[in-house]
């Protein structure tokens, strides 16, 4: 691998003094009376793996929808990079580095792999239309450079040999893949994972462990996770946060948050 | 500052000065708009039941009225055409579900919109080769409906009303009764409904798909040959009618796709707006904008709602 | 994979013979005449019975006379359904067959054919519709109106009104279709309002709402013209005449053209439309010898796609037929200019100019006063022919004026000034001189 | 047998994503240009050429654009016929106003004219989608139909209302537009403009731009956020759809009718390049060029063949009876084949390719 995306010691962030890349604070979301988000503040240090859990409906899919755009909270701010905002669009977070998956796989089905992945360079592209339309000199050469890394995205999560099937066709767990792929295409800063081993048996779950690992080790890309499996939300991450119903009841290591009463509560389903 | 006042003085003040004739173009506002939902209602019956944008609606109008005096050109008294005539638009909702619909299901909502154009060509050229392409006049005083007209004199001017629409009004008030008790009080309007809501889950409690489809298709021919029979006691039968059709579809967007109150709302404002719109304001805009009005309405519409009057807001997920 | 390659083979074949295999060769003594008709589309009430009487006619000459000169016609239908693209398209495969004129039936189709006609030497005869500044023949040398143009006559009606009871001060409505041929009068109209002093108001109806007529006869009623004068066509004018008895109009005010006024329009509104008028230049019913030949050699014989002998002599069987006369004569003349027995489409055109429909002859043709008479002219290419009026009884129409003659000295004038806008950017039309 | 890729290899990115990478499909479309420049030139007779070709190639522009966008955008639009019109209007008012320019050019810029009011009523696609979006569409289509009527400076005030091309030469003298231009002379125009554009629809689908059109169609949330502005994609894609409609329309006129109304640009022809671009196969540019040989070429032969086999059938039935054709081939092809003749071409091809062992 040569994609040297970040300084070998962006790493290092987790060990010294936390730089952080998200701020989350007193953020609450709603849908006409419905409360999907209540009050919930976190932050995520560049340079992690940060999971988010939490019980069904806990809210955890509409806080990735809220750090990404697409939902805007009534109330609270969101800091990325140092940069406080409210309301934005979400192409507007693809330009700040925020890439993502989605718990139900959201490839394009009428596109191939390579397709689909080459997608995920749409903001690193910039030759205008004029040459678009000739596909000829400065548009051609922008191609090839992008394809190359594409071609080096698909090297590193094996999957060559899909290279031209339409998506649709895949099996489920080609698909995660692929659209993982797509993401880390975007070269984002900040990787929101929603729900990547969803669906799949065990072979396939080691494998997108590894890959995650992976990413976060050799592309130092910050990665925020929503994973159900507990066994891969100990091992991969390093802080995990816990909603239920919309509010934090936790926020901690792996270790702190497994011990925590309000989260085996939760988990059990006592009641309050 | 004359454009100003043309377009936001003068009509009203014409409105003013002849009571009658305001009184005169909403009536035939109110006509047009009955029919236009009329049509509209159609649409909503077969989109609701099996999520299909209807584009034959239009043509089984045309086709439904057509059948109806073509039989009775042919020498069937009225009344048994009429009998014969529903059960020709059994048939057809029969033959669309088992050789368009059944074929089907589960395709895209675009594939089965196409279909329904398929299907619109298909008619316009089996009605022409049985029926003949000239305009037929309705047999409506053989079916019985009124003729004639009654003058009113309010504020010293005439009030022309034609029985004949008022008959349309009072058959469009039934029908639309009957089926909003069709749909909430018997058992298979209850089963149309689920249908409506979740095909899986209906299926799940053993609904059959396809009678529904062929009992919403039958309904929307019934409304059809309603729909065919007082527009064709107005003009007459004739292919141009299916051009007409197209007005419902403004009204659905008003309307809403899915609700039967939103097709007959989105049809009243529709036939209000055009006929004050083309009578006051079209003549500045050099007249004829009734081709277009409805649908620049709903465009607006649109921009403002776009789930329409009775929608519901859409919550997008991911 | 066989199945594809056998649709595959049929298809090419299919195209093969029919784009590849010459135009079909006709025995050496027959003329062909393509017909351009529409029984479909939303004209067809008035297409189908224009295309039988056209058909009906050569056909009674081919079974009575043997043809004309002993050459038979041809007459080979093309279905356009008023539509201008399959109009062309028909143009296009009929043409290569030895057409000697074109008939459209429709001012879509004859604006797309002017300009072919003098590359492709062959006339186009739009019998009343068209473009009306086509009647000035030195400019326009391949193509005819007789017997008359929409300006024309025009000026006829409007010279009914005046001799009703004086047109000064009146206001006229004009309600039309708003395509080409509605729209073709206007500027005569505009200008003829100014001259005589009336005033206009008018009331466009597009295609799309020719069954929805109903905000258009509410602005008449808030305009309230003192005539109403239309140029409808297909559904519309039933729908029209209806609209009008609804809201009262006095409806021998009311007055439509020469498309206007057909049977298969007013025998759906039946009494409510009684005292509706309309110009006509074609004679009504069968009472002639020529349509009783017809009847005789042709109808009986179950030689006709008339749906019934009743629908023989309504007003655009008639006028279909008199289409054909007009080309009969045509042939004739050409043929006594030529010698030839059979002639091309350029010897018809010298021969549209040469003939003359006298009372003579229109007396030895079995037709007289089934029209006024006409002379084919190189400047004239209407004939100016006169229109009558005629009223609807609730059952049949009657014919309740004289010929009337347009206006001519008015008409001339502006119909020379169109023409000449016409060829303004024409560099490369080639005209004649007469005389 | 004879059509397999084994032993083609590519050795760089430029030669892996060309539109043919098969060295069989470079001759077959070699063999097809050869047939469309020269046999068809000089082997068709007039009514071939002026009939059966122009119009194909118009129409299979029309659908090109069409496709563009309800095919790889996923925006189904009503308005086709309209917005031809908008370029057959402009290209009319363009050369009359500048009657020595080159009437190719004149066609060309008119696209730009049908682009912006393109973009225009594309606008509401951006809050709406699906078949609401359709009925905005017709908005167009009937708002259009309505303003070529009732404003008379765009026919230059001509009686009859109608658009008549004056003769334009080109090209030292060459006769290219009006009645007087040959057949062939056209039909060149035609078949260059068609063909160079369907490389550039290609070359834009490829790339960059279609690649956001294509993610638009098939998820827009997903899409956006990949940062993929929907405005920009959406209304690019409107743009240069209308554009080639644009293009299509003036072409139509000025190469092929000679003279046109409103009529010519009514909804039928826009539910006509609707039923070409979903017969061919959305998403596919050789489907274009199927479904409009399919739908305009198939009655024309059905027109023709009871004259062929010496059948009298009358016109009217011939009429009634392509209708129900199409319309039943519309309904089989749903049914059979959902993504039309492209798709079935390609199946054809994957056979083709291991045939005739389909198993080794």
């Amino acid at each position: 691998m040569n994609m040297a995306v970040k300084p070998a010691d962006a790493n290092d962030g987790r060990a010294n003094a936390p730089e952080v890349m998200l701020d989350i604070s007193n953020i609450s979301l709603s849908f006409g009376g419905v409360h999907a988000i209540k009050d919930v503040s976190f932050n995520i240090h560049k340079g992690e793996i940060r999971a988010i859990i939490g019980p069904n409906g806990a809210g955890k899919t509409s806080m990735l929808n809220v750090i990404n755009g697409f939902y805007h909270p009534q109330v609270g701010e969101i800091t990325f990079k140092g940069n406080t905002r409210t309301q934005m669009r979400p192409y507007v977070a693809a330009t700040q580095g925020i890439a993502r998956t989605f718990q139900n796989v959201a490839l394009f089905h009428g596109m191939s792999t390579l397709d689909n992945i080459m997608s995920g360079r749409t903001l690193k592209m910039h030759k205008n239309f004029f040459w678009q339309m000739l596909r000829y000199g400065p548009a051609m050469q922008e191609e090839v450079e992008h394809r190359e890394r594409v071609e080096e995205i698909i090297d590193f999560l094996e999957i060559q040999h899909i290279r031209r099937t339409p998506v649709g066709r895949l099996p489920y767990g080609l698909q995660k893949r692929v659209e993982l792929a797509r993401a880390l295409a975007m070269e984002p800063e900040l990787l929101l994972l929603d729900e990547p081993m969803a669906g799949m048996n065990l072979e396939e779950k080691e494998d997108m462990s590894r890959f995650i690992l992976d990413v976060n080790d050799q592309f130092g890309t910050t990665i925020a996770l929503i994973e159900h499996d507990m066994g891969v939300v100990m091992d991969l991450s390093t802080r995990v946060v816990v909603l239920d119903h919309g509010e934090k009841i936790a926020d901690g290591t792996p270790a702190e948050v497994s011990s925590d009463q309000n989260v085996i509560d939760a988990y059990l389903g006592v009641a309050h | 500052m004359d454009i100003l006042y043309n377009i936001l003085i003068d009509p009203f003040v014409q409105m003013g000065s002849a009571p009658d004739f305001f009184l005169q173009v909403l009536w035939s506002g109110f006509v047009a708009g009955t029919l236009y939902s009329l049509i509209a209602l159609g649409f909503v019956l077969i989109f609701k039941a099996s999520g299909v944008f209807n584009f034959a609606q239009g043509i089984m109008v045309v086709f439904a009225a057509l059948t109806l005096v073509g039989l009775y050109q042919a020498g069937v008294p009225a009344w048994i055409a009429l009998f014969l005539t529903i059960g020709a638009m059994f048939a057809l909702a029969w033959l669309v579900e088992r050789i368009v619909l059944r074929n089907l299901v589960n395709q895209e909502e675009i594939i089965l919109f196409m279909a329904t154009i398929g299907l619109n060509y298909f008619l316009i050229g089996f009605g022409e080769y049985v029926f003949g392409g000239e305009p037929k006049p309705m047999i409506a005083k053989e079916l019985g409906l009124p003729t004639g007209s009654t003058t009113f004199e309010p504020f010293g001017g005439i009030v022309i009303i034609e029985h004949l629409d008022v008959a349309a009004v009072i058959m469009a008030i039934v029908l639309v009764s009957a089926l909003a008790i069709f749909f909430n009080k018997t058992r298979i309007g209850r089963a149309l409904r689920a249908v409506a809501d979740d095909h899986q889950a209906a299926l799940s409690v053993g609904i059959s798909l396809n009678q529904i489809w062929v009992i919403v298709w039958f309904a929307a021919g019934i409304v059809a040959l309603a729909t065919g029979i007082m527009w064709g006691a107005k003009s007459d039968v004739s292919f141009a009618l299916q051009i007409v059709a197209l007005k419902a579809l403004p009204v659905l967007i008003i309307g809403g796709f899915t609700s039967i109150p939103g097709a007959i709302i989105g049809g009243l404002v529709i036939g209000f707006g055009e006929k004050l719109f083309e009578i006051y304001w079209g003549a500045l805009l050099g007249s004829g904008v009734e081709g277009w009005f409805a649908y620049v309405i709903a465009l607006i519409f649109l921009l403002f709602r776009p789930q329409g009057l009775f929608g519901e807001k859409i919550i997008e997920r991911i | 994979m066989k199945k594809l390659l056998m649709t595959g083979v049929a298809f090419a074949t299919l195209a093969g013979t029919t784009f590849t295999a010459a135009p079909v060769a006709h025995a050496e003594d027959t003329m062909f005449v393509p017909s351009l008709s529409y029984r479909t589309g939303p004209f067809a009430s008035g297409g189908t019975p224009l295309a039988n009487g056209f058909a009906d006619y050569f056909n009674m000459l081919n079974a009575r006379d043997g043809g004309i000169g002993g050459v038979k016609i041809v007459v080979e239908e093309c279905e356009t359904g008023y539509n201008a693209q399959k109009g062309v398209e028909c143009y296009e495969s009929t043409k290569g067959k030895g057409a000697l004129v074109y008939n459209p039936y429709s001012t879509g189709i004859t604006l797309q054919l002017i300009p072919k006609a003098p590359v492709d030497k062959i006339p186009v005869l739009s019998m009343g519709y068209g473009l009306s500044a086509a009647a000035i023949g030195e400019k326009f040398p391949w193509t005819f109106t007789y017997p008359t143009s929409y300006w024309s006559q025009l000026s006829s009606i409007l010279k009914y009104i005046d001799a009703e009871g004086g047109i000064k001060g009146k206001k006229i409505g004009f309600i039309y279709l708003d395509v080409g041929y509605g729209k073709e009068p206007i500027p005569l109209l505009e200008q003829l309002a100014k001259d005589q002093g009336f005033e206009i108001a008018l009331f466009p109806v597009g295609v799309k709402e020719m069954q929805n007529q109903g905000s258009q006869w509410l602005n008449v009623r808030k305009e309230r013209p003192d005539y109403m004068v239309m140029w409808g066509w297909g559904a519309m004018n039933a729908t029209a005449v209806k609209e009008a008895a609804k809201i009262k109009y006095p409806l021998d005010k009311f007055i439509g053209n020469w498309w206007s006024g057909a049977h298969a329009d007013l025998r759906s509104v039946g009494e409510d439309g009684k005292g509706y008028k309309s110009a006509n230049f074609s004679g009504i019913g069968t009472s002639f010898p020529a349509l009783q030949d017809v009847i005789k050699h042709v109808v009986d014989k179950g030689g006709s796609q008339v749906a019934s002998k009743d629908l023989v002599g309504d007003v655009l069987y008639n006028r279909g037929l008199f289409n054909s006369v007009l080309i009969a004569e045509g042939i004739r003349a050409a043929q006594a200019k030529t010698g030839k027995k059979v002639i091309t489409a350029s010897d018809l055109r010298d021969g549209f100019e040469a003939f003359d429909l006298n009372e003579a002859r229109l007396k030895e043709l079995g037709l007289e006063g089934f029209t006024a008479p006409i002379k084919g002219s190189c400047k004239d290419h209407e004939g100016a022919g006169s229109v009558f009026i005629q009223q609807w009884n609730g059952k049949d129409w009657e014919k309740i004026s004289d010929p009337i003659a347009p206006d001519t000295a008015v008409v001339r004038p502006l119909l020379e000034a169109a023409a000449d806008q016409y060829l303004s950017d024409k560099p490369e039309w080639q005209t004649q001189t007469c005389g | 047998m004879f059509y397999r890729e084994v032993g083609q290899f590519k050795t760089n990115y430029t030669a892996d994503s060309q539109v043919f990478p098969i060295l069989q499909d470079k001759l077959g479309i070699i063999a097809m240009l050869v047939i469309a420049y020269l046999i068809i030139p000089l082997a068709g007779n007039d009514f071939f050429i002026t009939t059966v070709m122009i119009p194909f190639l118009v129409f299979t522009l029309a659908t090109i654009g069409l496709n563009i966008l309800v095919g790889y955008t996923g925006q189904l639009s009503l308005g086709t016929g309209a917005f031809m019109g908008v370029g057959a209007y402009s290209c009319y008012k363009l050369t009359t106003i500048f009657p020595d320019v080159n009437i190719i050019i004149m066609v060309l810029l008119s696209g730009f004219f049908a682009a912006a009011i393109g973009i225009l009523f594309g606008l509401p696609s951006l809050r709406i989608k699906g078949f609401y979006l359709a009925v905005t569409t017709l908005a167009a289509q009937f708002f259009l139909e309505w303003a070529f009527i009732r404003i008379p400076w765009l026919y230059n005030y001509n009686a009859s209302g109608a658009i008549e091309v004056p003769q334009r030469d080109g090209f030292g003298g060459v006769v290219l537009a009006g009645a007087a231009a040959e057949p062939v002379t056209r039909y060149l125009v035609v078949l260059s403009i068609v063909l160079a554009m369907t490389w550039v629809a290609s070359n834009i689908i490829r790339g960059r731009i279609g690649r956001s059109w294509m993610m638009i169609r098939d998820m827009d949330i997903a899409a956006e956020l990949m940062g993929v502005r929907p405005l920009y994609a959406k209304l690019s894609a409107f743009a240069v759809s209308s554009f080639y409609c644009g293009v299509a329309g003036a072409m139509g006129v000025f190469f092929w009718l000679g003279a046109a109304e409103v009529e010519s640009f009514d909804i039928n022809h826009s539910f006509l390049f609707l039923f070409m671009a979903i017969i061919g196969g959305l998403g596919s540019l050789i489907g274009c060029y199927m479904g409009a040989a399919f739908i305009w070429i198939l009655p024309i032969i059905i027109r023709a063949l009871p004259g062929a086999l010496g059948l009298d059938i009358n016109a009217a039935t011939v009429e009634h009876i392509n209708f129900m054709m199409i319309g039943g081939m519309i309904i089989f092809f749903l049914i059979v084949e959902p993504h039309g003749l492209a798709r079935l071409w390609q199946i054809a091809k994957e056979k083709l390719r291991t045939w005739p062992f389909p198993y080794s």
